[in-house]
């Protein structure tokens, strides 16, 4: 009987339910991080974000990923994945792995956008990322495409998911433009505090608990000691990271700011997983402490600056987080890598092939988001209207209430 | 008590109050109390579903600004009011109470000393 | 309706609430109403950070208890209202309106008798 | 402004109020404003444990419905919240003010044009 | 060192660890879409279909289910799982994962009786099910009973989970009868909305989670290719499924009333994943994203017709996600089975022995259930006072406030 | 290829997942049984008790755990896990499931200290705790210490763990004194309920979730039929005691007040859980129901006993749970440990050395922890003004509202 393959089968099935479990934990970030009432329809994007993701990817996205390359650029149309395959694991079991991965990429980008975006058009954006646009680029790093051949280290996704999300995110939240009230008169950012610091924060534990599957899960084996160790490590490596990057948001927003800063520092953790994500396996532990610090500091400095210099409307900070740490995280397995890396003699090729990449994907991205939104915000329109807006998207597009019991507060933007 | 003091209750949608609060203190009113309520008048409710079930949703959640003033004419607070809130139906409404006296508690201040 | 019937409403601190609850029960009071408020006035709101952005809190929570009296003069609410609460700014104030009628429901109870 | 006009503040359960506001609007009073208050009263709160200590619930969660009118007399309303609420100890309270003054504020209409 | 039974132990243990957690996701969704008024009640009763469940499926119900079968129709006793039995695994492992199982029979009444029902009546009812509604019906469908002797297919526990939870639910529930205020004078079914749509939501993403311990678990192996293809193909029937009920309930709300309704496009989701628990493992994708499809619709209209048509009110949808979609899941076996279902060649063969099954246990937990809430109602009492249910039963049955810092509104059914 | 180790590997990161995960339960019990104001505050401690802890002891904290001993009593430094160690399964394996052991043990704290200590006052704590108290004791017990060396049975920490935490809360709780309003000035108790019963309920579901892996992962082995016998054996046990933790406090709460209190019963199965942490994998399912029902009725009468005779101010009844019922369990394991147990003939022996293991780790981290109390408050100081107390920690802290779209009660304190 071979074990073996029953082992790795295992691991890969045990990743992809704690990826899978992502899902609630970016509704619960989304939700809390935002209003009380858009809370219905932050849930329904997400839903659909998997929903939607899970059968389109499977209906064609899977194959232009992972089908036979044609030219390095996109993968072989087989529809319903009904072609043979050989990941090492039966192909479902990889199948679903990569499932919860696209539909990760999809949800992200729901945050930035949250709070102002009609649904329709939010549910078409879903439906052609995990289509084409995050296919296509999986493509290139992981199913054998020109990043692959290249020498691309992106071991569990800081590029191709977190990034990939985060530059949709950035470019539907410059397209749709700032919620009503977040910049005043003069141009001043304002706050629009989150309605839940708790379900935030179980948000964030709970992605970081996914995230035990999505790195060690991503080593796609765990048969023999090589395998064994290997996950070890990307478990110690990515747990170190994240704690790394909470500790060190958490301080510097003490010193700027002069309280520490709870949505900053879960920010920071997370910053910290998506930053490793790419290097999880290639690491030290020291090197994986470091790409959080770093990562935990940037998340911090570029929310800041999205919302303050650029004016861009970020409500839940996903471009930063994912966009912006995993480039940085992506870039940093060319500095910490323990083979190849700067730091460690490797000199500046690998940082060199790592930049190729970080900046082929932001560039294809951007470029078919910007498209993807123009397109939809010309046609259907991407934005709800100002009434629909201040009212909520709760009652304009579900006919709900979120908290039908709560007194709620109607006046939630401060000075 | 010379002066006669009024209270001033103005009935408004959550959204604007943001800029009431600044057209108020723009006119010398720093002090006020507001609660959150639910509201039904003139405006219509909407009509809704709920896993099927059709439902009128007809109080509406507004916001209760209560202003106690003397020397700020009441007319200025009506003014500065209807400035802000626009035009639509369920705008709101402003009602006036007489006060028949005002005291600030860590004082003992009456009247209109107590106000300001 | 003979004698004259007064509503007295408290503005407060949420946290003198149970203090100012017992002390009105000592003179007699028994019966109010209490409803959870925002507040501003002479007392300074606090510049605090989110997510890096400055941001002022001018709106604090506060309580506001409206009990309606005939028998208890005004003035002992008053006196025991002014003990609680100490001397700090955002202290509280009392606002005093007439009452031109009560009636309990349930026995269709008029007046002072309906308070009782 | 020649007619009176008067609030009419009637404190009842919450589970009376969909029974109450159908009685209200049949008697033509479509506008009011509803406000989620704390009671006590006559009505006696219970004891009750929670991890092994004692507690008293003193007030009772009660809505506050408000009803600016003019043309409906005050005493068909006082008759139809009657109707409604029953008899139980805690069923609720009717309080009346004057208003001196009411503006719709979208059309600026005043008295009891802004009612209706 | 025998390591296949390590392996096919692993793989059980996890599943009965996801399983476990689906109480926690029956007692969100169950709170969530209830008022907040009843939470602490809804938490107390879930804990102890757990736990009650738990006790007394080890002391009796395991052997009534899987002890050695008396005529086909029940096991014999064997207190305590003293017995020696082989499973292929160790009996522990086995017995948690039934227990687990049973515990989530008893848990899905609860939502159809919840915010009017005595917290000891039901805490009685919670005890028989677990001691011998489930485990009879359990016996004859898993445990060598007649059921299973006549080919009847029930993978994973549409029917011997779900239905039997969901009719259980129905009789409780009609004998209840509905809510005050609930139907109006006029008889015309009113709104009670739900108190936290995060909630809900979070529970039903903890319930798909689970579900991948649900259905991949049950197959009990994980050793060898082939139970590492089999457990990998569940993986992806259930998601598929899952994510077609959530879109096509979507879609169907969106089209009837106008807007994309959140609760049922949530209940979407658990249609589909109760519809194919009893097919996973042998229905293809397609078929499983079809069998979701139609679990998916006939939920919403399930919803509407036991509300509007027969007045029975269950506040969260239990007898259609449940029962309705469970029966109509297991009769589709026969349908879409790769061997031996209708769209398959195999004919009328299985589809008949599939409708008997679902009629049997229909019948049986119909019957005893009924017996069992009538004498429960003429003795002790099935329903609070009017006054309990209108001021809550938090605070009558437990003497507690559910949200004590929170401002609530006091009136929530809505015309 | 060595599966043995691959499957020993995968079952101590399964484990090492489930027990992070606890970190969520942690953060949703605190926050759910205290109150609104303070939220924020709460996730803060918790989410920095599991970073800090995790970088401190991965930088030192481990190696003094276990490092070589010294003298039986502490093990030789060996900054960042650089050494070369053999447990089997690789060390990076080893490290994060003794990481996410300690992080538990710190955030046992933050729950007897919630409401009133100052932040960084508590962050200073928690790293200490996972500096030494914890590792020192861990050392005794598990390190190859002089406890380990008497033969002490503390399978997963109901000492090591559970037991230090719960010392260490009660130090912490006893100097800061209780909270503002908790004692009228006749000295009667006061209610201060807790803001979410929903989430704490959520959070004790996460923890008996999350349970599967801490007590089954200490196992560390599950390769071969012994060691999948005796991971199967401890979900039965563990679950057993914590089914009948729950069942026997709302029975015993229902007797005493009237009413089936549902906090108590919550904590009643945390208190199975935690009683039944040393013996898991030594008692019989009966042990651990019988250790479950003392364990339940004992961490009632001590919750009463902490409050309303010593004054001390438990927020969360994390005094009683973890340290009083980690105490008591592991003092069951003399009685019902099926080798050497009282009840099964082994005498008085095995109790013996059990009441020395407890009574020297309750000495030292009472010992240890009333030093650094009182020294952090005599320094920085341990407790924030009154002021800060009252309008919350949130604001002062961290200047944020946890519900900022809610309308609060700003009185909860009830007589
Ligand atoms: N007769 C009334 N008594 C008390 N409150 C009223 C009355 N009429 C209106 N209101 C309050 O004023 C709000 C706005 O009233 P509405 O009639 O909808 O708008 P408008 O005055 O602009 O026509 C209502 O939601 C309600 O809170
Ligand atoms: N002019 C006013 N009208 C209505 N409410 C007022 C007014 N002034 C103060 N209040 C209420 O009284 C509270 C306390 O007032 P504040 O001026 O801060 O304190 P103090 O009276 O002790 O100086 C405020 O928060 C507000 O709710
Ligand atoms: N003197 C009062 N001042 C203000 N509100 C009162 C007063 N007395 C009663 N109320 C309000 O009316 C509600 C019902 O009063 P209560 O005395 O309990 O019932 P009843 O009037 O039926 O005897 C109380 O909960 C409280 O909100």
């Amino acid at each position: 009987m071979d074990l073996a393959i029953s082992i790795d089968t295992i691991w890969v099935l045990f990743g992809a339910t704690l990826v899978f479990f992502m899902q609630a934990g970016f509704a619960m970030v989304e939700t809390g991080f935002t209003r009380s009432k858009n809370v219905g329809n932050i849930i329904m994007k997400n839903l659909m974000d998997f929903s939607i993701g899970s059968l389109i990817f499977w209906a064609v996205g899977f194959s232009i990923m992972y089908g036979e390359s044609i030219g390095g650029f996109i993968g072989k149309a087989d529809f319903f994945v009904r072609g043979s395959y050989d990941f090492g694991i039966p192909t479902a079991a990889f199948l679903i792995f990569q499932t919860v991965f696209a539909a990760t990429a999809a949800t992200i980008v729901s945050g930035a956008m949250a709070e102002r975006t009609k649904f329709i058009t939010y549910c078409i954006f879903s439906f052609v990322i995990s289509l084409v646009i995050y296919p296509i680029a999986g493509h290139w790093i992981w199913g054998g495409g020109f990043l692959s051949e290249l020498g691309f280290i992106d071991f569990a996704g800081s590029t191709a998911v977190h990034s990939v999300g985060g530059w949709a995110a950035l470019v539907g939240a410059m397209i749709l433009g700032p919620r009503i009230g977040k910049y005043g008169k003069d141009g001043k950012s304002k706050v629009i505090p989150g309605h839940s610091i708790t379900l935030g924060a179980l948000g964030v534990f709970i992605l970081w608990f996914g995230w035990f599957g999505f790195n060690p899960g991503s080593q796609l084996e765990a048969a023999g000691l090589e395998n064994a160790t290997a996950i070890s490590n990307i478990f110690v490596t990515t747990n170190l990271s994240a704690a790394a990057g909470a500790v060190i948001a958490m301080v510097y927003t003490w010193i700027k700011y002069g309280k520490p800063d709870v949505s900053m520092t879960l920010n920071g953790a997370l910053a910290g997983l998506v930053g490793v994500t790419a290097g999880c396996a290639v690491v030290s532990p020291t090197g994986a402490a470091l790409i959080g610090t770093i990562t935990g500091l940037v998340v911090v400095a570029s929310i800041e600056f999205f919302d303050h210099k650029l004016k861009i409307d970020d409500p839940v900070g996903a471009i930063s987080v994912h966009g912006i740490c995993g480039a940085i995280g992506t870039l940093l397995v060319g500095v910490f890598a323990l083979e190849g890396g700067l730091f460690y003699g490797g000199g500046f090729t690998q940082l060199g092939i790592q930049a190729i990449g970080v900046l082929t994907v932001a560039v294809w991205t951007i470029g078919t988001s910007f498209i993807l939104f123009k397109v939809l915000d010309k046609t259907i329109g991407l934005r709800v209207t100002a009434e629909e807006e201040l009212e909520g998207l709760d009652l304009h597009e579900h006919g709900i209430e979120g908290y039908a019991d709560f007194q709620m507060k109607t006046t939630t933007i401060v000075e | 008590m010379s002066e006669k003091i009024s209270k001033i209750e103005i009935v408004i949608k959550g959204s604007k109050f943001e800029e009431l609060k600044d057209a108020l203190n723009e006119i010398g009113i720093t002090g006020m109390t507001v609660t959150q309520v639910l509201g039904c008048g003139m405006q219509k409710g909407k009509t809704e579903f709920y896993r099927g079930t059709e439902y009128k949703i007809d109080l509406l959640p507004k916001v209760k600004v209560e202003v106690v003033v003397s020397s700020v004419p009441v007319d200025d607070v009506v003014r500065v009011a209807q400035e802000v809130v626009g035009t639509e139906v369920g705008s709101g409404k402003i009602f006036v109470y007489d006060v028949s006296e005002v005291i600030r508690l860590r004082t003992g201040e009456r009247g209109s000393a107590a106000l300001s």
